[in-house]
């Protein structure tokens, strides 16, 4: 057994900087507390009046389907395309893979402000502005490359003869990779796939341009009330939020075990 | 080895959707950073001009902005690797219970919406907020301290966002060290320090700088935290470009500097991931 | 079963040739090894069996099927990898389920199947496991019934037993030879490992960068090796510089050192040529002293069980080893003695260095 | 979900009238105020896209001439940049039954955009800190209020008019900044926050961070409603009006609807609820404000001594303040 375990000065750093990680979630979620009509910590006066007007609100409710709709959209979407060039990639199956390989990261540089005015420009041109389609797009712009690189990291530590068994035991190209090759990158590619929807779920600068009148997604609807006054509703919305995605998160580790593999 | 078309036809499509809604829109804005922009008038259609390239270049206050975000992107990687580096190691090697709950408290704080979030530091941060209250009530501090709108304040706010993203890459290459390695070391007469320093942290080099690159760009990038908790008196590129498209509508400034920022990234990127390649042997 | 065989088959990488128009034919139920050090294209025969490398020119039959064309799940064959390539999220079962499944078995059928399989490799009991729950002597047997369950038509092997430690490996040696001998499959077995090759297979074909050096039955290539590379690749040779300081007919003599001279049946060279001189260990024969033979003094002697080496300084100063049976008077002779050395022409081949 | 999807088509509907509006309060406003009387009497819906001014301005030249909104909210600087730039249509007074109720001055260049209520830069004060109601900007200077009031950035419109408001008091003209520039710089250092979002301020004066600060009267209106201990008071050197105003931009398809809508804004009902609601004031003839709002909203006396900054001057000159700005004062 290796001696390099972590000891007692190890694992009080580790939990202060987990504390650290918690702080500000905890303090949004006792704003939603709050009597007071602006955020304030400590709340004054416990209330669960902000949860009923947030749950009460279409506008509010609209916003989170459209997000989460939105998400998970683009989260597949991004899938379906990331994981077969990811796949072309680390097999090594066509020239000129580097220069894809950048070009997938490409938007993770771009400042987004500029990605969504330039999409806005670009939608007007071809007619695709304020379409849910042109949204969709944009956002698996910004998620795919979370889903190529952990699909490129999951494929290279995978045996290249597991998927050759296979074919030759009888399984198409396309079986071999369905029985074998996802099954096992799967709790990688959970990983990538909780990046990229928590990347969708939380932007602002490119969704900002490309939404139209009747729609408008969650984080949208928080920056454009900032300008006029946060009450704990925003708090209570982000708590609701979390309680949900946090749940969602323990079904998916329950499910596929990801976190052993990220 | 599987033939090309193979590869052609899985990678096409994604290649062909990033031509068609990324690198397309992208280069529609490069001709708007050549133009000349009059206040009031907008975008003079037909002109061409290298001015907003060469204004950035001149202009002191746009290097101050450049080697600031620089700076600060470089500020809240190192931050991230050292805040990182012992939860990591601990969710690595740490008791197996532990494994699963710590992870999910490092996922979990990601999923709380960037906005909220700011708001969430700014009532801790504030000069009336919870830490400095705390800090007076205790008589540790008689004025309270600046915590926000200042270096202070983005750093810690920033780190907190892209944290969960460097632990989750280092936990992974960490993980991927050979055990045998680091109790050769140990055998050969090497303390626990020398063990970590020479084995085991060259060892997880690449990972680290992966992570490090995802992390620099992303903070150089950032846009909406920057606003919040850095304020109009600590400008970062992210909020300049923001200004010049938002606040003062000159396109040809904020796309030139947008391309300004792209270009040091995409550097940055090259040369980290060639001293990766360094690292780890293969160039 | 069916036989299997190369049609001038050949594969080049970027006008790089790494196999060069290979023909031969596995009869079936034969046992054929491909034997050769690592990058002499042997792997690379075997995948383009398995149809997961495409030939660049040639023809690979299976009977009388051509099946160079072909995917590689649809040629019907087992295929053992170096590394067992075990699924590790499959059980055992489900693992040497996977080809039957694909076959579309039916379940009363496949069941019974696999476990035939299982018992056929004695795992009958570990149906329920995981790979990584079995050793590795264990993980080589499942795959090899993982390969044999669907009744392959040619069944092929990956240096199977690589991976295996020395003893482990002599078992599995003869358990894998039982079984293909008892199935009478047809059987192409890649490995560089000679005493594998000779000890298992019906015929050998001996490969060297690409190109097949000699395809015969383990003895004729032992004993009588087609080519130089196989006279220095089979068996452990002395190698030693020399000059050529004779021809007749195939043979010559060789000189080693000032004083020193061999007779050879296989000299190729012209007189007066540097070359390198092979003679197997085995094929240098210790002499009572006052014989004909080449005098030298033993500076050292290693005892390994069954054989015992000698390490010879001959007076002329250049050192050879010998090897003798453990037992007998020659066996026991200590450092220091005087010896004569008596080596016969066919052992010895002169070869240019390549 | 899918069904979500569907619902969602990218062509808006014929009878649905696209506006955009400020979030946040200023949206629920105009829900009330002029959402449904405009619906109840054309029968047509209204969908609200929300977002600041600078974004709508954005988002208009970006879709260069073919914007998906038939109207909007937009403060009268970036306007007049939007006629420049001839990305709008002209009102027509005669589709607006109420044009004739409507104050002269409210009319851009070529009737480019109305101005649809009246606000302005004052000072905001905590009447709990603060025993004497300031009465000029320069109050800002007392040492009472070292370290305990706060200015606006100038990418809000209060940091602006905060500075031409010095600039004029130091002599400075439109064309010469220099003045409020120098003025301004010691005030900024010692404020505890430029702040960037109007609602910045509320927690300021909630904790009692600050005593005092240049702030809007409507929001102080508002939050006083709401509890907020503040109360407004306008300067003797006059404050600075903030004129935000509705504006067609180009590309409607639905000119004769979104006429009616502003009709609606324009009317004395729609003014007046939404000045009521707003502490805000308005610009048509014949809304008599309650009491209440009048005492905090620009009218009468301190309406009559509003520094409207002509907007075409403003929109050249922004650019190169704000630059000026970020470099001397923000710095």
């Amino acid at each position: 057994m290796s001696d390099m375990m972590p000891r007692r000065p190890t694992a009080i750093a580790a939990w202060a900087v987990i504390v650290f990680l918690q702080v500000p979630v905890l303090v949004v979620v006792l704003a939603a507390f709050s009597t007071t009509s602006y955020l304030t910590i400590p709340p004054q006066g416990w209330t669960l009046a902000w949860f009923g007007k947030v749950l009460s609100d279409p506008a509010w409710l609209s916003a989170i389907r459209m997000s989460l709709f939105l998400a998970a959209g683009s989260t597949v979407v991004a899938l379906v395309l990331g994981v077969a060039a990811a796949y072309a990639i680390a097999h090594r199956m066509l020239p000129g893979s580097e220069m894809l390989t950048a070009l997938v990261m490409a938007p993770l540089v771009m400042p987004s402000v500029v990605i969504g005015v330039a999409m806005l420009q670009y939608f007007s041109l071809i007619g695709l502005r304020g379409s849910l389609v042109g949204l969709l797009c944009a956002h698996v712009v910004i998620t795919v490359p979370y889903i190529v690189r952990s699909a490129l990291a999951s494929l290279g530590g995978l045996d290249a003869s597991l998927e050759e068994a296979a074919r030759v035991l009888g399984a198409t190209g396309l079986e071999a990779f369905r029985l074998v090759t996802l099954p096992l990158i799967r709790p990688g590619l959970v990983a990538g796939a909780l990046f990229a929807f928590i990347t969708s779920l939380d932007n602002v600068p490119v969704t900002i341009f490309l939404i139209s009148a009747r729609q408008t997604t969650l984080p949208v609807l928080i920056f454009s009330s900032v300008e006029m006054g946060v009450d704990p509703s925003v708090a209570a919305i982000s708590t609701l939020l979390i309680v949900v995605t946090g749940l969602v998160l323990l079904v998916a580790e329950r499910r596929t075990g990801f976190h052993r593999f990220i | 080895m599987r033939p090309a078309r193979h590869g052609m036809a899985l990678a096409a499509p994604l290649a062909l959707f990033l031509a068609a809604f990324f690198v397309m829109p992208v280069l529609l804005t490069l001709p708007t950073s050549f133009r000349e922009y009059v206040p009031g008038m907008g975008i003079t259609a037909g002109s061409w001009t290298l001015g907003n390239y060469r204004e950035i270049l001149a202009d002191s206050y746009y290097r101050e902005v450049m080697w600031r975000t620089l700076g600060l992107g470089a500020a809240v990687t190192l931050a991230c690797v050292l805040l990182g580096y012992p939860l990591a190691f601990m969710i690595a090697r740490g008791p197996a219970r532990w494994r699963m709950p710590m992870m999910m408290l490092v996922i979990f704080p990601m999923m709380l919406n960037l906005v909220v979030r700011s708001f969430g530091w700014i009532a801790l941060l504030a000069n009336r907020g919870l830490v400095n209250n705390l800090l007076m009530d205790l008589g540790l501090i008689a004025a309270p301290l600046k915590l926000m709108f200042n270096l202070t304040g983005l750093m810690i706010g920033l780190t907190h966002i892209y944290l969960p993203f460097m632990v989750l890459m280092l936990v992974a290459a960490i993980q991927n060290i050979p055990r045998d390695v680091e109790v050769a070391a140990m055998t050969l007469g090497s303390s626990r320090l020398h063990v970590f320093t020479a084995i085991t942290l060259p060892l997880t080099a690449p990972g680290m700088l992966a992570g490090s690159i995802l992390v620099f760009v992303l903070t150089i990038s950032a846009l909406v935290t920057p606003r919040m908790l850095g304020g109009p008196t600590f400008k970062v590129m992210a909020t300049l470009i923001y200004d010049e498209y938002m606040q003062t509508l000159d396109w040809p400034t904020g796309s030139a500097l947008a391309f300004v920022l792209s270009g040091l990234a995409i550097a940055i990127i090259w040369a980290s991931s060639r001293l990766t390649r360094r690292w780890a042997g293969t160039a | 079963m069916s036989s299997l065989s190369f049609d001038r088959l050949g594969k080049s990488y970027d006008s790089v040739e790494v196999v060069r128009q290979i023909s031969l034919t596995v009869g079936e139920g034969e046992f054929v090894a491909l034997l050769g050090p690592s990058g002499c294209g042997k792997t690379t025969i075997l995948r383009m069996v398995a149809g997961l490398v495409q030939p660049s020119t040639g023809r690979i039959l299976i009977g009388d099927e051509d099946v160079t064309a072909l995917p590689p799940n649809k040629r019907g064959l087992g295929l053992v990898f170096q590394s067992y390539a075990l699924f590790p999220h499959l059980t055992v079962f489900e693992n040497v389920a996977f080809g039957l499944r694909r076959q579309g078995v039916a379940a009363a059928e496949l069941k019974r199947r696999v476990e035939d399989a299982l018992a056929m490799v004695r795992l009958h009991a570990h149906g329920g496991r995981y790979p990584r729950q079995l050793s590795g002597g264990q993980q080589q047997r499942v795959a090899m019934a993982r390969a044999l369950a669907p009744r392959p038509r040619v069944l092929l092997f990956d240096e199977p037993l690589s991976n295996l430690d020395a003893q482990l490996r002599d078992e599995m040696q003869i358990e894998l030879k039982r079984l293909q001998r008892s199935l009478g499959i047809t059987t192409l077995f890649v490995t560089h490992d000679q005493s594998e090759a000779l000890s298992m297979a019906d015929r050998v074909c001996v490969l060297a960068n690409g190109v097949m050096q000699q395809f015969d039955t383990p003895e004729e290539v032992y004993h009588r090796p087609a080519t130089a590379f196989v006279a220095s690749f089979i068996g452990k040779p002395n190698r030693l510089p020399g000059t050529i300081a004779g021809r007749d007919g195939a043979g010559g003599t060789v000189r080693l050192g000032p004083g020193c001279t061999l007779a050879s049946a296989h000299v190729t060279a012209a007189v007066g040529a540097v070359v390198e001189v092979v003679i197997r260990h085995e094929a240098i024969h210790i002499v009572p002293e006052g014989a004909d033979g080449l005098a030298g003094t033993i500076t050292l002697r290693a005892f390994n069980g069954a054989r015992v080496h000698y390490v010879v300084r001959l007076d002329e100063g250049v050192e050879l080893v010998a090897e003798t049976a453990s037992s007998g008077a020659l066996a026991a002779l200590a450092v220091g003695t005087a010896v004569r050395l008596a080596i016969a022409p066919e052992a010895v081949f002169a070869m240019v260095p390549a | 979900m899918l069904a979500l999807g569907l619902s969602l088509p990218a062509a808006a509907r014929a009878d649905e009238l696209v506006v955009g509006s400020f979030g946040g309060s200023f949206a629920d406003n105009v829900k009330a105020c002029h959402v449904a009387a405009f619906e109840k009497a054309t029968g047509s819906t209204v969908a609200l896209k929300l977002g600041s001014s600078s974004q709508f301005a954005a988002s208009v030249r970006a879709s260069a001439g073919a914007s998906d909104m038939d109207v909007i909210f937009i403060d009268n600087s970036l306007a007049v940049q939007i006629h420049n730039e001839k990305l709008n249509e002209p009102l027509s007074r005669a589709k607006l039954n109420h044009a004739g109720e409507i104050i002269p001055s409210a009319w851009g260049v070529d009737d480019s955009y109305v101005v649809a209520m009246v606000s302005a830069t004052a000072l905001v004060y905590n009447p709990m800190l603060v025993k004497t109601p300031p009465t000029s900007w320069l109050d800002l200077m007392d040492p009472q209020y070292v370290g305990k009031y706060a200015i606006g950035d100038i990418s809000g419109t209060s940091g602006l008019q905060f500075l031409l408001a010095l600039n004029k008091m130091k002599g400075g003209t439109l064309d010469n900044i220099d003045p409020g520039m120098e003025a301004i710089k010691p005030i900024a250092k010692g404020s505890v926050v430029l702040y960037t979002q109007a609602d910045q301020l509320v927690s300021l004066f909630e904790r009692g961070e600050i005593a005092i600060a240049v702030w809007y009267p409507d929001r102080a209106g508002v939050a006083a409603d709401k509890g907020l201990p503040v109360a407004v008071a306008y300067p003797k050197e006059g404050s600075v009006g903030i004129l935000p105003v509705v504006q067609i931009p180009k590309g409607t398809k639905k000119i004769d609807l979104a006429h009616k809508f502003i009709d609606v804004v324009l009317s004395a009902e729609g003014q007046k609820c939404f000045s009521e609601r707003a502490y805000i004031g308005s610009v048509n003839k014949g809304v008599t404000l309650s009491e209440k709002v009048a005492k905090i909203a620009p009218t009468g006396e301190t309406l009559d001594k509003l520094w409207f900054v002509d907007p075409d001057v403003l929109s050249r000159q922004i650019p190169g303040w704000t630059r000026r700005w970020q470099r001397e004062v923000a710095r």
